[in-house]
């Protein structure tokens, strides 16, 4: 149960959002979109705690984040601009390492499992500067496989993906909902669910329909 | 916790083993500004023998500092820094793991060079032997305060010369009485034992405090 | 014999000297070999997973 | 027409195939003949001006080794040259595999030396001109192969690291003059070399005879490690798959 | 062909007071180098008079270096390098225009502080004299050799601590003959003219040589 | 007139296009397509010289292009992904450089018309990092204005602009063509001539059609 109120936040001179509230329960996907620049990857680490608000309250199942410290990070599982894997190292370490430090006990199978299920099978063990764009996206994706994390914070999961890898990254997150499970993405393509509830939240300034600035609608299943 | 800090010992360790010339490097700017010294100054034996603490002393702090430069920076740039952020771990613990991998690739290595660079300035061996003992209690002090000027330049342009600035006149007790105690053990090694016992004394501050300080840093560089 | 290795007493220099120069040279010879095999298991590797992937096995 | 020919890697390729057992012969020929001559027929002590004992035998080495290090610089700078001039991936490949190999010589000069300065001179190591510029050498030997690893982009790491091993030869009278002669108000009375005219027939036998062995075992090795890059950067070619299969 | 030279000075030099931290941070690098090895080699007036030339020396040549590293890079980041690429002036020159902006604002500066660093080492005022000489004519070729290695490393990791690793043995020539023109003029002036003049010889070489060299490794750096 | 014969360029072990050859006459407009690393970038900056191909000539009015060396450059005007402003310059400042190096005299009336003809007024004298994104790029752009070069080469020149001035672009790429000038581009969206024709060049393998890996069509106007 994640519960966001009053948050603001400014980047350089710029106030990007202000007076921005919700709460999401478990089973939601909540689909932040807006321009270049409007303030998604701000409000997406905002509420990961790597950024501090210029106001408000995010709170975890009624504590605030920044109390709950690590143990929030334990229920979280961030997925940014960025893919955070070692270009010098293979997959199967890089997994490896991502998950001791989650505090997850992978096991060599089950690193493999996720890795095949990402279509890797037969690159487990070259190191990851010589995949493509796509295929080191991939690498990183199975995090999601291995994690049980029930929040996911995903920026932008889709981009540099080829059609297959993007129909198994919606599954993925569709049975992360369907298990109670909640996600916080931005994308620019829609996402279908199978079950569960899709929210959307609009940042920055819409031509002339919300002036206030993020306007925050509510979707059923699509 | 420890399976933790072994985790990214380990990491650091192997990523430093599949990209080996940035460890050589170090390792040569170190040998290099030691053999610039003596084309400068000249080459008589008795003022080598005068200077060689010194020098070596100077040469390891410029180069642990410009190594630390690239200390959270590859993991800056590609985003595992942000990731390790985020992980259930003390932010402390994982930086105390990468000085400590730090350490061992750039730090140890300037400890095993050093006798080799004092025989050239013609050190007598009770001097080689502080030495050892004084790099081996010092270096590691120098990448633990070094950690916090890395965190808090990190990202930065110009960063390297910018972290100089910080950083160097945090060494220089360490640079003092490191030097001191190896000019001291050529005249009588017994009477380094306060030296030794400084310099140990600063180690375990650092040990404590500067992985805190560091992980407070990397916090607001990332923000 | 053991006046040819003790070398009038300096031995340890003498020997010292050709002996780390041998392992240096038998040491490059060895690492020329590795680099070698590397590459060449490298190589084959790739050529199995082209091969693979041009009769279309999805994995 | 015939030089353009061998300068592709493909034609090289088996060439240098066919070489290296024929040098790796001659490297042990000369080596055991050398080392034979220079340990058996040769006296266990020097008399004249410079007494030495039996510790002058590293000079086998020593002088060997020391000069391959030079010639080796010189190898690398011309092929370097030779590449960024026409632009030939074979000769920016050659330079790199000369690059390993002549550090290593340059490595064992200096490493010689001070075995045989600790008898000879009271010292391992002293600011003497020859051993000072030894060691700049050994840095820009050094500098060549950092540069070219540090560069992912193996074209890109071929030429600036050409380009770096010319400016070092350009740079290498430079250096090893004002070494040699950090004052120049009195040059001429500082460099005095002893010339090997005055070295006994059998010794100097015995060190050309070395001298030779090592530039066989330069020429095998480097070969040996220009097929690999050769394999490395171009294995992706039809030729080096067609060989690949062959030899599977 | 002078505007051109010009234009660009000028814009180097209005760039770096626009973001004068960096041009002071090479100072300040230059300052605490020296300062610091007379903490670590003891503070004895003898031994610092004979020191001082060479260690002022090593200092300039890493403050020189430390700050090469900006010398494209900046350029290189925001493309404006790769417009200079394109333009049709001869590359040389821009790259010569660049050097000189360069030493403006790091060699001179330190040419300008020599003295006050010699007098930490007690040196005599006739050495400060042949010390500001020397540094003037060697600094620019520091500045011109540097050009070369800086063109090579850029945009590399770690690029620092290699640049370095290329760049310090080829300023040994300066070195030498620089610090030993300082240790001469202590004692007899007048036995400092043949070091000016090979200095001089340097820079000339230096200024028709480098640039060249310098634009050829900017083309492939770029590649 | 520019010819291309027999181009082939390879990134890292990959080779990117290979056999490329078309001659492009005054007033043409070339507009190169593909996928997110196809090479278009690699193409273009091989035909400015910045690059070395592999394989293949450039000639410019029937010279080799290496050879022709700094005279070339005073023929073209390259824009690339990067915008190649300081940003610690004011746009005067920027401008008047670039108008230097590139041997013209522009004087200071022609930059100001150009920079408020771009939708700068007002914008001149400040350093060019406090401005916007596009705003950067409209600066960068008002290089096309002052420069007399036939040959412009512009690589993705219409991201982050506004429809506003892409459209003011879009007229000064059609008569730049008109005046017998020669545009290269890449870019993801349509551009509308008024004159001239314009030429399109598929890179990378485009699903089945044209296996070659490198097609090249010619269209009229549109
Ligand atoms: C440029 C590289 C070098 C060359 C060409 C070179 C060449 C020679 C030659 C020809 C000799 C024969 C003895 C003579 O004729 O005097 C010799 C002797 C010697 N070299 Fe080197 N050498 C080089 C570097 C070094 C280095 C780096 C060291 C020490 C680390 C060293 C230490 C010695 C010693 C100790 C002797 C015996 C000299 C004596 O006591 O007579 N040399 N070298
Ligand atoms: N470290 C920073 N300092 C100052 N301003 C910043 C910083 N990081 C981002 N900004 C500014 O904050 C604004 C929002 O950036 P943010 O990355 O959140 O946008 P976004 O919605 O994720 O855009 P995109 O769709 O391009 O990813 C931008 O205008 C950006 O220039
Ligand atoms: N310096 C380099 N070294 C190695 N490979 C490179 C280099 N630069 C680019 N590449 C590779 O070359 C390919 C083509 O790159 P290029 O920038 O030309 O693509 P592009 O068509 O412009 O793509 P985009 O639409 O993303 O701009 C890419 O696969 C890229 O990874
Ligand atoms: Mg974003
Ligand atoms: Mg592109």
């Amino acid at each position: 149960m994640l519960e966001v109120a009053d948050l603001a936040c400014q980047r350089g001179d710029r106030l990007l959002f202000s007076g921005l509230s919700f709460s999401l329960e478990a089973g939601t996907l909540l689909h932040v979109r807006g321009h270049n620049g409007s303030g998604k990857t701000t409000l997406l680490r905002t509420l990961c705690g790597l950024l501090t608000p210029d106001a408000g309250d995010i709170l975890w199942n009624g504590e605030q984040v920044r109390r709950l410290g690590e143990d929030f990070h334990r229920d979280t599982l961030y997925f940014g601009h960025l893919n955070g894997i070692k270009s010098d190292l293979t997959a199967i370490e890089n997994l490896r390492v991502a998950a001791i430090l989650d505090g997850d006990q992978a096991p060599e199978a089950a690193i493999l499992d996720a890795l095949e299920e990402m279509g890797l099978a037969g690159f487990e063990d070259l190191p990851t500067k010589v995949l493509s764009q796509g295929q080191k996206k991939r690498v990183a994706l199975a995090r999601l496989l291995l994690s049980r994390a029930p929040l996911w914070i995903l920026d932008e999961p889709f981009t540099a993906l080829d059609v297959d890898a993007v129909d198994r990254l919606q599954l993925l997150i569709s049975e992360h909902v369907a298990q109670d499970g909640l996600v916080i993405l931005t994308t620019h393509q829609e996402v279908p669910l199978t079950s569960g509830q899709i929210r959307r939240l609009h940042l920055g300034v819409p031509s002339d329909a919300d002036p206030a600035g993020a306007g925050l609608a509510v979707g059923g299943q699509p | 916790m420890w399976q933790v800090f072994r985790c990214i010992l380990g990491r650091d360790l192997r990523l430093a083993m599949r990209r080996r010339t940035e460890v050589l490097t170090t390792l040569f700017f170190f040998v290099i500004v030691i053999s610039l010294f003596p084309l400068g100054v000249g080459t008589e034996k008795q003022i080598l023998r005068i200077l060689g603490p010194g020098v070596v002393w100077v040469a390891a702090l410029l180069a642990s500092m410009l190594a630390l430069e690239r200390l959270f920076a590859a993991d800056h740039e590609d985003g595992t820094l942000e990731q390790m952020l985020m992980t259930p771990q003390p932010l402390s613990l994982v930086v105390l793991a990468k000085v400590t991998a730090h350490w061992l690739l750039t730090g140890l290595p300037l400890v095993a060079m050093a006798p080799l660079m004092g025989m050239q300035y013609h050190l007598p061996d009770t001097a080689l032997v502080a030495m050892i003992l004084a790099l081996l209690l010092g270096t590691p002090v120098l990448s633990l305060i070094g950690a916090i000027g890395a965190a808090l330049t990190l990202g930065l342009r110009g960063g390297g010369i910018l972290l100089s600035l910080l950083i160097l006149p945090l060494y220089i007790p360490v640079l003092v009485y490191g030097s001191r105690a190896v000019t001291v053990s050529a005249i009588d090694f017994a009477e380094t034992l306060p030296y030794f016992s400084l310099l140990g004394a600063f180690l375990l501050l650092a040990l404590v405090l500067s992985p805190l300080a560091a992980a407070a840093a990397l916090r607001i560089a990332t923000e | 014999m053991s006046e040819f290795l003790s070398q009038g007493g300096y031995g340890a220099y003498v020997w010292g000297a050709y002996g780390l120069t041998l392992i240096l040279l038998l040491g490059e010879v060895w690492q020329l070999r590795r680099q070698r095999r590397t590459i060449f298991a490298r190589l084959s590797r790739m050529i199995r997973l082209r091969t693979r992937r041009e009769r279309g096995d999805p994995a | 027409m015939k030089l353009f020919r061998f300068s592709s890697p493909a034609t090289f390729y088996p060439l240098a195939g066919k070489l290296i057992p024929l040098f790796w012969v001659l490297t042990a020929l000369a080596l055991v003949i050398g080392l034979y001559w220079g340990f058996f027929e040769t006296p266990d002590r020097l008399g004249g001006t410079n007494p030495q004992k039996e510790y002058y035998r590293i000079i086998f080495i020593h002088v060997p080794a020391a000069w391959m290090s030079m010639w080796l610089y010189l190898m690398l700078a011309v092929w370097s040259a030779i590449g960024l001039v026409f632009n030939t991936r074979l000769s920016f490949m050659m330079a790199q595999a000369t690059a390993p190999t002549g550090a290593l010589f340059t490595f064992v000069a200096l490493y010689t030396g001070s075995f045989w300065g600790h008898p000879s001179w009271g010292t391992w190591w002293d600011w003497d001109p020859r051993l000072t510029s030894e060691l700049i050498l050994f840095f820009l030997y050094v500098g060549y192969l950092a540069l070219h690893s540090a560069i992912d982009d193996p074209r890109r790491g071929d030429k600036a690291s050409a380009l770096l091993a010319i400016v070092g030869l350009v740079m290498l009278p430079l250096i090893f003059w004002s070494i040699n002669c950090p004052d120049p108000n009195q040059c001429a009375a500082l460099h005095q070399r002893s010339g090997l005219s005055q070295m006994e027939g059998n010794i100097l036998f015995a060190m050309l005879t070395m001298t030779f062995g090592l530039w066989m075992y330069s020429f095998a090795a480097t070969l040996t490690r220009l097929r690999s890059l050769i394999l490395e950067r171009e294995g992706d070619s039809a030729w080096a798959r067609e060989l690949l299969e062959r030899e599977r």
